[in-house]
């Protein structure tokens, strides 16, 4: 029947060790188990897994193409669309790049403001990947839950931003807007409730005897092998590899906070799990210090070549007016040149590698999708193991395939 | 009693209007969607169906995974040019009557996306009966969405569609 | 023909005896026709289950309940027959494809 | 292309598990006791049924909806000034700045006898392809006369292509009567970004239900 | 940057330089694999991509070849990262692949071989990744146009925003 | 047993009414069962399930019968059509056969049985027995592999869960000395100064630990719904299934689910006898409550693996149960002699 | 009543085992054996066999008979070859049929039953009065049936076991090659 759904199963002729054939089943890329349009070729030797092949590319959006026939500040918009869990962070990494090639600093209240989002995001995506993980192994009410607080993040969002999921809030050379005062209102609030709720996930989950031996043991990834695989991320971290970029390679502010960088020896997907519930201890952690310490002052960079003039000027200033309209025609254009900017997001290293000609449009922009190189490692991760820890295994590898397939 | 006789002693205007009725209202206030999640407005088309706005009150939480018990594909998302045939084949899936919804921007349209990779609307491949603007749309424009469908499949009832 | 009250009806044994006989010629001639070595297991199924009928007509017109007892060991007996013998035939379907007990003659994997 | 380069050598190169390797054994040692199983068992019933007798968090959404941030990029409206003369002045800049390229303003020169806007031009067409938008706001932004604003009306869906082209005279109609107030209020000219670096944009804070937004 | 290793020592680099901040070297790209075999004995061990760039048309500099290829490659310990690039000609465009010396370059170089159409010699299964098995093109090369289609309005217009002018 | 074949026509046309009531009844209290989950499940959840159709969403279930019956009936190409249409209608069968045998009290001393028959129990697992046809011929004659892979899981499943259950349930039997539910329901002690009906489970807790964890098992309900495991298997053995036939498993899903609540009821928990309580009533709520556990567990657990299941069953239920029957079995001999 | 409970048990008794015989697909065949199966179970519950009656359908009709499904879902439909069938071998089996049809027909006649044991119908046939038997007197046999099927069980179990007695590494290396993923893993793996 159906390709779709599934699933065609052909016999290699090869002997398993059950004594039978090995089979190819085909999953996907219209699957449930895939968590997105994956389509995974599949080695099984009665129920174990011998090889297993990613199929990607059913999402290929051309973002990269994209991106090139854009203008500077209009790329703003496709960056929220490649990782569509974490598009502030996205727009930080594609806003330091652009910055550090114009060779200028956001000021200090915008800096906040960016990790308040970028946390807040990372809390989302984690939120989502629990739930339809939990989803996918069957504790549907994680899926509820999980889904109830990232809507109060993105009603957070769209109060600062007036978007829920695509905010486009951070923007080369500082912010959209500044934050309103129910939004900080609203994170205030959200920061007191948040630790009570992860605290209703563990209930649910950690201890959980069915979660655990679903997950303890499954997906194991020593840490040679995921170093050795480029894995980044919860998947690095799970491994026990204490490797973060907020820690390693600050950007926006981040080595003034106090937090630690949540890492798991087991190797296994209980560790991603664990470390991924610790991410979200510690994003409240910082998001806590960064409410504190917002600073008072401007949001944007004070340039009229790359931002437009307040709209007050507009009446007043003619040399505002030009400005306005050279800015929303022909943008503004960014010295030669190429830099790589990568930012930790909530799946790991979250790059942008953007290439100037000089010209009001970027040459190349590539992004470096975190999701891309982790799901290399399903390979290693998934041998051997039941066709049912597959799901597993994917979903704690947080693959989205947005930004997989780009 | 022959089916045509059956239809000549109650006469046709019953089948139309009262079976009829009854027919498209228990499709409308049962519409199954099947999962058919792309990117960004799969997310959305998630929180749809979590306790946010819960589609659960409109009876159409049950998304199977089969096609073959769904009513109602939401292609939510970007349908690329390697993806287009699949959807395709998971429509012709679905047993009849179905509907498709085409929820986002980049379902309808392409979106922001005008370029090679993407199918510059998926009612290129297969019949839209309600359009969701938005990038991504809010859950509760889906629900909006659902609510339109229902209309058109109760006004509907048990004639087959255009 | 003495004893077989049913509810007050005249169904006597002999009724019981032939279908069992006409089950167990059914099943008989299964297993000589039919050439799958399942199918085979399944006729001499067939004929265990005609002979449990015949025990337990016997077992009611005697009022005698050893017949019932005997046809659950029998019963037992087909359960560990059909086990081992299935967990032969899988054994062998392993190897390759049997279309025809005949095949199985043959001294070789 | 690819296939002269690719034979000869293994298939899949990313390290696989080495020969003769096996799934690693479950850890030992860190398996709690069954009654900690049975305590971790039971707490998740019980956090689930403290849950069911908490009330629901749905919004009854045709009969009650949330309401909009004030910065809701929603559908978009043109505006008119107080005299009736429309404030689109033709100069496309919306259309340019457009990253989806969803508007046309074709425009037209103003006659004193026939004067739509105050300028010296007006758009004699204005359309936005609704269902090809992503209402990121950058017309709005880019709008030198704020002409166009994106309103918090988001329930655009319908049943056809056609209908998504909103036409000038859809876009003109009259902005929902509050949102308007705002717009013409002294002390917050414009919906979007408020002005840059203050803190205390005194917005009155629409009352939100605790429970549902914590 | 630190001028640290053999890298620099066998006289593998033709160019080097900081961009924004960023260390590169630009290697002969028949030296490619020596170079980053030299780099990853010194410790940099995770590649952290590996792409493309054309330059096709592109009027900033002179460009000794069409297509870039640029390795970032980051050391973990010292968290110091390097840019490497070689330069590329001709139809296809040809360079040594890397993928086992950096098991993530797998797809990488599929992900290039798709989009530019690079050519990685002894690469495994150097075939389409993203775009569907009979495509014809490389996307992301500049003379292949971003495509798309008129946005729908009431009325005909030759305005067409997004189309690039010089693709 | 003789009372069930007398010749007298005022029983059978008893019988045949009582048939019939209980088939509608049945019918409804699935519907309502099914509604009941959809809401309280929306409930653990924070959400409250369907309401739009008709008050409380009590017409949602109607809508959905109506859906399916007039959509499109659908026979997957090269499949065996016989089989593919015998197998729902098995299951539906054997579900409804359970309940010729489940009694039910309608008022004081006043109970109400299609067959009071010495085996009630047995008759309820011979019965259920015969559902794993339905789901093993339903997926191998829809000629797809996932329905095939989850039709062979889930009768695995259903096989080694039935002698768990079966198992658990003998120590009841050994304390009461009958296999008539009348019996069980009705059990009563002379303990000192109580003198009445006592729920078994405080007799044999362990054993209801055992039936209900089997009893989720065998009626293939979550955290054990691997036979329709969506994210793994699509839907198991329904994969291929619409329409009707698609609503007759439903059907027999919840219907099975329903008759283990009721034997739960019945066998633990003192059936119709509760304090001042009308019988009809009694019965109703407890089988409502043992209903919501049901729901309750789904929305708490994760599912577990297959081969998880399946050493579950059988290296933890199976020995613990035995060990329940011989454990009983002393304190019985040592109690009464 | 009876007579009428038993005819029809008989019908589909025998419409079932010409199935299991005519049918060419196994499943239709097993399938067909439940049918006889659960007729055989009905005529038991008419014949005062109610412990015979449950046993039949719980381990004939749903262990065993589920047991041959397995396989037969396992290992796919495989038919018959008609050419596999000899010529002379349905033919055979009707002289056989009626030979033994003629057989059982003249022994049934006139045949005198013995007299009955007057057992009390009221009890007979019980799990009290079946369970009194199997332990009391018969015990014995009880057991014997009991090693019988353990025997049975460790057979079926060692027929189908797990070949674990491979060299290391064999399977994956056999896998390997199966789908070209041979050689060894590349020098940057050893880490």
């Amino acid at each position: 029947m159906s390709e779709t759904e599934g699933v065609t199963i052909t016999k290699t002729g090869a002997p398993g060790a059950f004594g039978g054939e090995l089979l190819t089943v085909n999953f996907g890329p219209h699957h449930p188990s895939t968590h997105g349009v994956l389509r995974l070729i599949v080695d099984l030797d009665g129920e174990q897994i011998r090889r297993v092949k990613p199929v990607i590319g059913y999402l290929h959006t051309g973002i990269e193409k994209q991106m090139e026939a854009l203008r500077w500040q209009q790329g703003v918009v496709v960056t929220d669309r490649h990782d569509y869990l974490s598009p502030p962070i996205n727009n930080l990494a594609y806003a330091l790049a652009v910055e550090r090639l114009m060779g200028v600093d956001v000021p200090p209240r915008a800096q906040v403001l960016r990790v308040i989002m970028s946390e807040l995001t990372r809390l989302s995506s984690h939120l989502v990947w629990m739930g339809t993980s939990g989803l996918e192994l069957g504790a549907m009410s994680m899926l509820m839950y999980c889904f109830r607080e990232r809507d109060t993040i993105l009603d957070m969002n769209e109060e600062i931003s007036g978007f829920r999921m695509h905010t486009s809030y951070i923007r080369p050379g500082g912010v959209y807007a500044d934050a309103t005062p129910r939004f900080l209102e609203m994170l205030e609030g959200f920061i007191y409730a948040m630790p009570g709720h992860i605290d209703e996930y563990e209930n649910l989950l950690t201890m959980n005897p069915i979660w655990r031996s679903r997950t303890i043991g499954i997906g194991r990834l020593s840490p040679d092998d995921a170093k050795v695989l480029g894995a980044t991320g919860p998947m690095l971290r799970g491994s026990g590899v204490d490797w973060d970029l907020r820690k390693a390679v600050p950007y926006s502010g981040y080595e003034s906070y106090d937090f630690e960088v949540a890492t798991s020896d087991d190797c296994d997907c209980y560790g991603r799990y664990l470390v991924r519930i610790k991410e979200m201890r510690e994003a409240v952690k910082i998001l806590r210090q960064a409410l504190d310490k917002l600073p008072d002052g401007p949001v944007n960079v004070d340039d009229r070549k790359m931002l437009p003039p307040p709209r007050e000027e507009l009446e007043t200033s003619m040399e505002a007016v030009i400005h306005h309209f050279k800015l929303f025609t022909e943008g503004y254009s960014v010295p030669p040149g190429d830099v790589y900017v990568a930012v930790e997001s909530g799946r790991g290293e979250n790059g942008c590698y953007v290439v100037s000609d000089g010209t009001h449009k970027p040459r190349r922009v590539k992004f470096r999708a975190a999701s891309f190189v982790n799901l290399q490692a399903l390979e290693r991760m998934a041998l051997n193991h039941m066709v049912a820890d597959m799901i597993a295994i994917i979903g704690t590898a947080d693959a989205v395939l947005g930004d997989v397939d780009r | 009693m022959g089916i045509e006789e059956l239809v000549e002693s109650i006469g046709s205007h019953v089948l139309t209007t009262t079976l009829g009725k009854v027919v498209g209202w228990g499709r409308g206030n049962s519409v199954w969607p099947a999962q058919f999640g792309l990117a960004c407005c799969a997310i959305e088309m998630i929180a749809t169906a979590t306790a946010g706005v819960d589609i659960a009150r409109f009876g159409s939480e049950a998304m199977r995974a089969s096609p073959r018990q769904s009513d109602l594909m939401i292609v939510s998302g970007r349908v690329s040019q390697k993806m287009a045939p699949i959807l395709r084949t998971v429509y012709d899936q679905m047993p009849e009557p179905k509907w498709v919804i085409s929820m986002g921007a980049c379902a309808s349209t392409g979106g922001v996306f005008n370029n090679y990779a993407l199918l510059q609307g998926v009612d290129k491949i297969v019949p839209v009966d309600v359009y969701i603007p938005g990038c991504p749309p809010r859950p509760e424009d889906l629900l909006n969405a659902l609510m339109i469908l229902q209309e058109r499949i109760k006004a509907q009832g048990i004639l087959p569609r255009q | 023909m003495s004893t077989m009250t049913l509810g007050g009806s005249d169904l006597d044994a002999s009724w019981f005896l032939i279908l069992g006989a006409i089950l167990f010629i059914i099943g008989a001639t299964g297993v000589l026709v039919r050439r799958n070595p399942l199918v085979i297991l399944i006729c001499i199924e067939l004929m265990l289950n005609a002979v449990n009928l015949t025990l337990i007509v016997f077992s009611r017109q005697l009022q005698n309940l050893e017949g019932q007892l005997f046809a659950l060991m029998s019963m037992t007996v087909a359960a560990a027959e059909a086990v081992v013998g299935l967990a032969i035939l899988v054994d062998i379907f392993h190897v390759r494809e049997v279309e025809d007990i005949d095949e199985l003659s043959e001294m070789k994997g | 292309m690819a296939d002269e380069e690719s034979t000869g050598k293994p298939e899949h190169p990313t390290p696989l598990r080495r020969p003769g390797e096996r799934v690693p054994a479950k850890p030992e040692g860190k398996r709690p006791g069954v009654a900690a199983d049975v305590a971790a068992l039971a707490g998740g019933l019980k956090t689930t049924l403290s849950e069911f007798f908490r009330p629901v968090v749905t919004t009854e959404y045709p009969e009650e909806k949330t309401t909009r941030s004030e910065r809701y990029r929603g559908r978009h409206y043109l505006r008119r000034y107080d005299n009736g003369l429309e404030r689109c002045i033709g100069c496309e800049l919306c259309a340019a700045a457009c990253p989806v390229g969803c508007i046309l303003v074709i425009a037209a020169e103003n006659t004193d006898e026939h004067r739509i806007s105050p300028g010296e031009r007006y758009a004699k067409t204005y359309e936005i392809n609704m269902l090809r938008c992503i209402f990121c706001g950058y017309c709005e932004d880019a709008c030198p006369v704020q002409a166009i604003v994106l309103g918090p009306e988001y329930e655009l869906s319908d049943t056809s292509r056609e209908k998504f082209i909103y036409t000038k005279e859809k876009l003109l109609e009259p902005l929902p009567p509050d949102v308007e107030a705002r717009l013409r209020a002294p002390s917050s000219p414009h919906p979007g970004p408020p002005p840059k670096g203050g803190r205390g944009q005194a917005d009155p804070l629409p009352d939100v239900e605790r429970e549902k937004t914590i | 940057m630190s001028s640290r290793g053999p890298l620099f020592a066998e006289n593998l680099v033709v160019e080097r330089g900081i961009s924004a901040g960023d260390a590169w070297v630009t290697v002969e790209p028949g030296n490619i694999r020596a170079a980053l075999q030299s780099l990853k004995d010194d410790g940099y061990r995770l590649l952290v991509f590996l792409t493309c760039v054309d330059h096709l048309a592109d009027a900033s500099r002179k460009w000794p070849g069409r297509y870039e290829l640029v390795y970032q490659v980051r050391d973990m310990e010292s968290k110091d990262t390097i840019r490497v690039r070689a330069f590329v000609d001709g139809d296809p465009p040809r360079i040594d692949s890397v993928h086992d010396l950096f098991p993530p370059a797998n797809w990488d170089e599929r992900e290039t071989y798709d989009l530019f159409g690079v050519v990685f010699s002894d690469h495994p299964e150097l075939t389409r990744i993203l775009m569907p098995d009979d495509w014809v093109g490389h996307p992301l090369r500049r003379d292949y146009p971003v495509g798309g289609e008129v946005v729908e309005f009431s009325e005909e217009h030759k305005i067409w925003q997004t189309a690039p002018e010089d693709a | 047993m003789n009372d069930l074949y007398n010749n007298q026509v005022g029983h059978w046309v008893i019988v045949v009414i009582a048939i019939t009531a209980l088939l509608l009844v049945v019918l409804t209290a699935t519907a309502y069962t099914v509604w009941l989950e959809r809401v309280a499940l929306g409930r653990i959840q924070r959400r409250p399930g369907p309401n739009r159709v008709g008050p409380f969403g009590l017409m949602q279930l109607a809508a959905d019968g109506v859906k399916l019956a007039f959509k499109e009936s659908f026979i997957p190409a090269d499949a065996d059509k016989l089989l593919y249409l015998l197998a729902p209608t098995i299951a539906v069968g054997s579900a409804f056969l359970a309940w010729a045998v489940i009694p039910i009290g309608l008022w004081y001393n006043v109970q109400y049985w299609i067959a009071d028959i010495n085996i009630g129990v047995l008759l309820i697992f011979a019965v259920s027995s015969l559902n794993v046809y339905a789901i093993v011929v339903g997926g191998y004659s829809s000629n797809n592999k996932y329905s095939m892979l989850g039709g062979i899981r889930s009768a695995a499943q259903l096989i080694s869960y039935e002698m768990a259950l079966g198992l658990s349930l003998v120590p009841t039997f050994m304390i009461v000395g009958s296999l008539r539910l009348r019996d069980i329901a009705e059990y009563t002690v002379h303990w000192g100064w109580y003198n009445g009906a006592i729920p078994l489970i405080i007799l044999t807790p362990l054993g209801f630990v055992i039936y209900l964890i089997a009893a989720v098992a065998e009626t293939n309900r979550a955290p054990f719904d691997l036979p329709e495991a969506e994210q793994e298997l699509i839907g198991g053995f329904l994969t291929e299934y619409s329409g009707l036939k698609f609503v007759m498993y439903y059907l027999a899903e919840y219907i099975n689910m329903i008759t283990v609540s009721a034997l739960a009821a019945l066998l633990f928990f003192g059936g119709w006898n509760l304090w001042i309580i009308p019988p009809v009533f009694a019965f109703l709520i407890k089988v409502i409550l043992l209903l919501f556990l049901y729901i309750w567990l789904r929305g708490t657990f994760p599912r577990l693996r297959y081969d998880m299941l399946m050493r579950l069953g059988w290296k933890v239920l199976l020995p613990l149960a035995i060990a329940n029957v011989v454990v009983t079995g002393v304190i019985l001999v040592a109690t009464q002699g | 009543m009876a007579i009428a409970i038993f005819l029809i048990a008989a019908v589909m008794a025998v419409a079932g085992a010409i199935g299991v015989v005519a049918f060419q697909q196994p499943i239709r065949s097993v399938l067909s054996l439940v049918v006889v199966m659960l007729a055989l179970s009905i005529l038991f519950l008419l014949l005062s066999a109610q412990f015979v009656f449950v046993v039949q359908i719980i381990v004939y009709a749903g262990a065993v008979m589920v047991l041959f499904l397995f396989v037969i879902a396992l290992f796919g439909p495989a038919r018959e070859l008609a050419k596999t069938q000899l010529r002379f071998q349905s033919w055979l089996a009707g002289v056989f049929v009626f030979v033994l049809l003629v057989l059982i027909w003249t022994m049934l006649q006139g045949i005198q039953y013995r007299q009955p044991e007057r057992a009390d119908l009221g009890v007979f046939g019980t799990v009290q009065s079946i369970a009194v038997g199997l332990f009391t007197t018969y015990l014995y046999p009880f057991e014997l049936t009991s090693i019988l099927l353990l025997v049975a069980a460790i057979g079926a179990i060692y027929l189908s076991r797990k070949k674990i007695d491979e060299p290391e590494g064999g399977p994956v290396d056999g896998l390997r090659s199966a789908t070209g993923t041979g050689g060894e893993p590349p020098p940057s793996f050893k880490t």
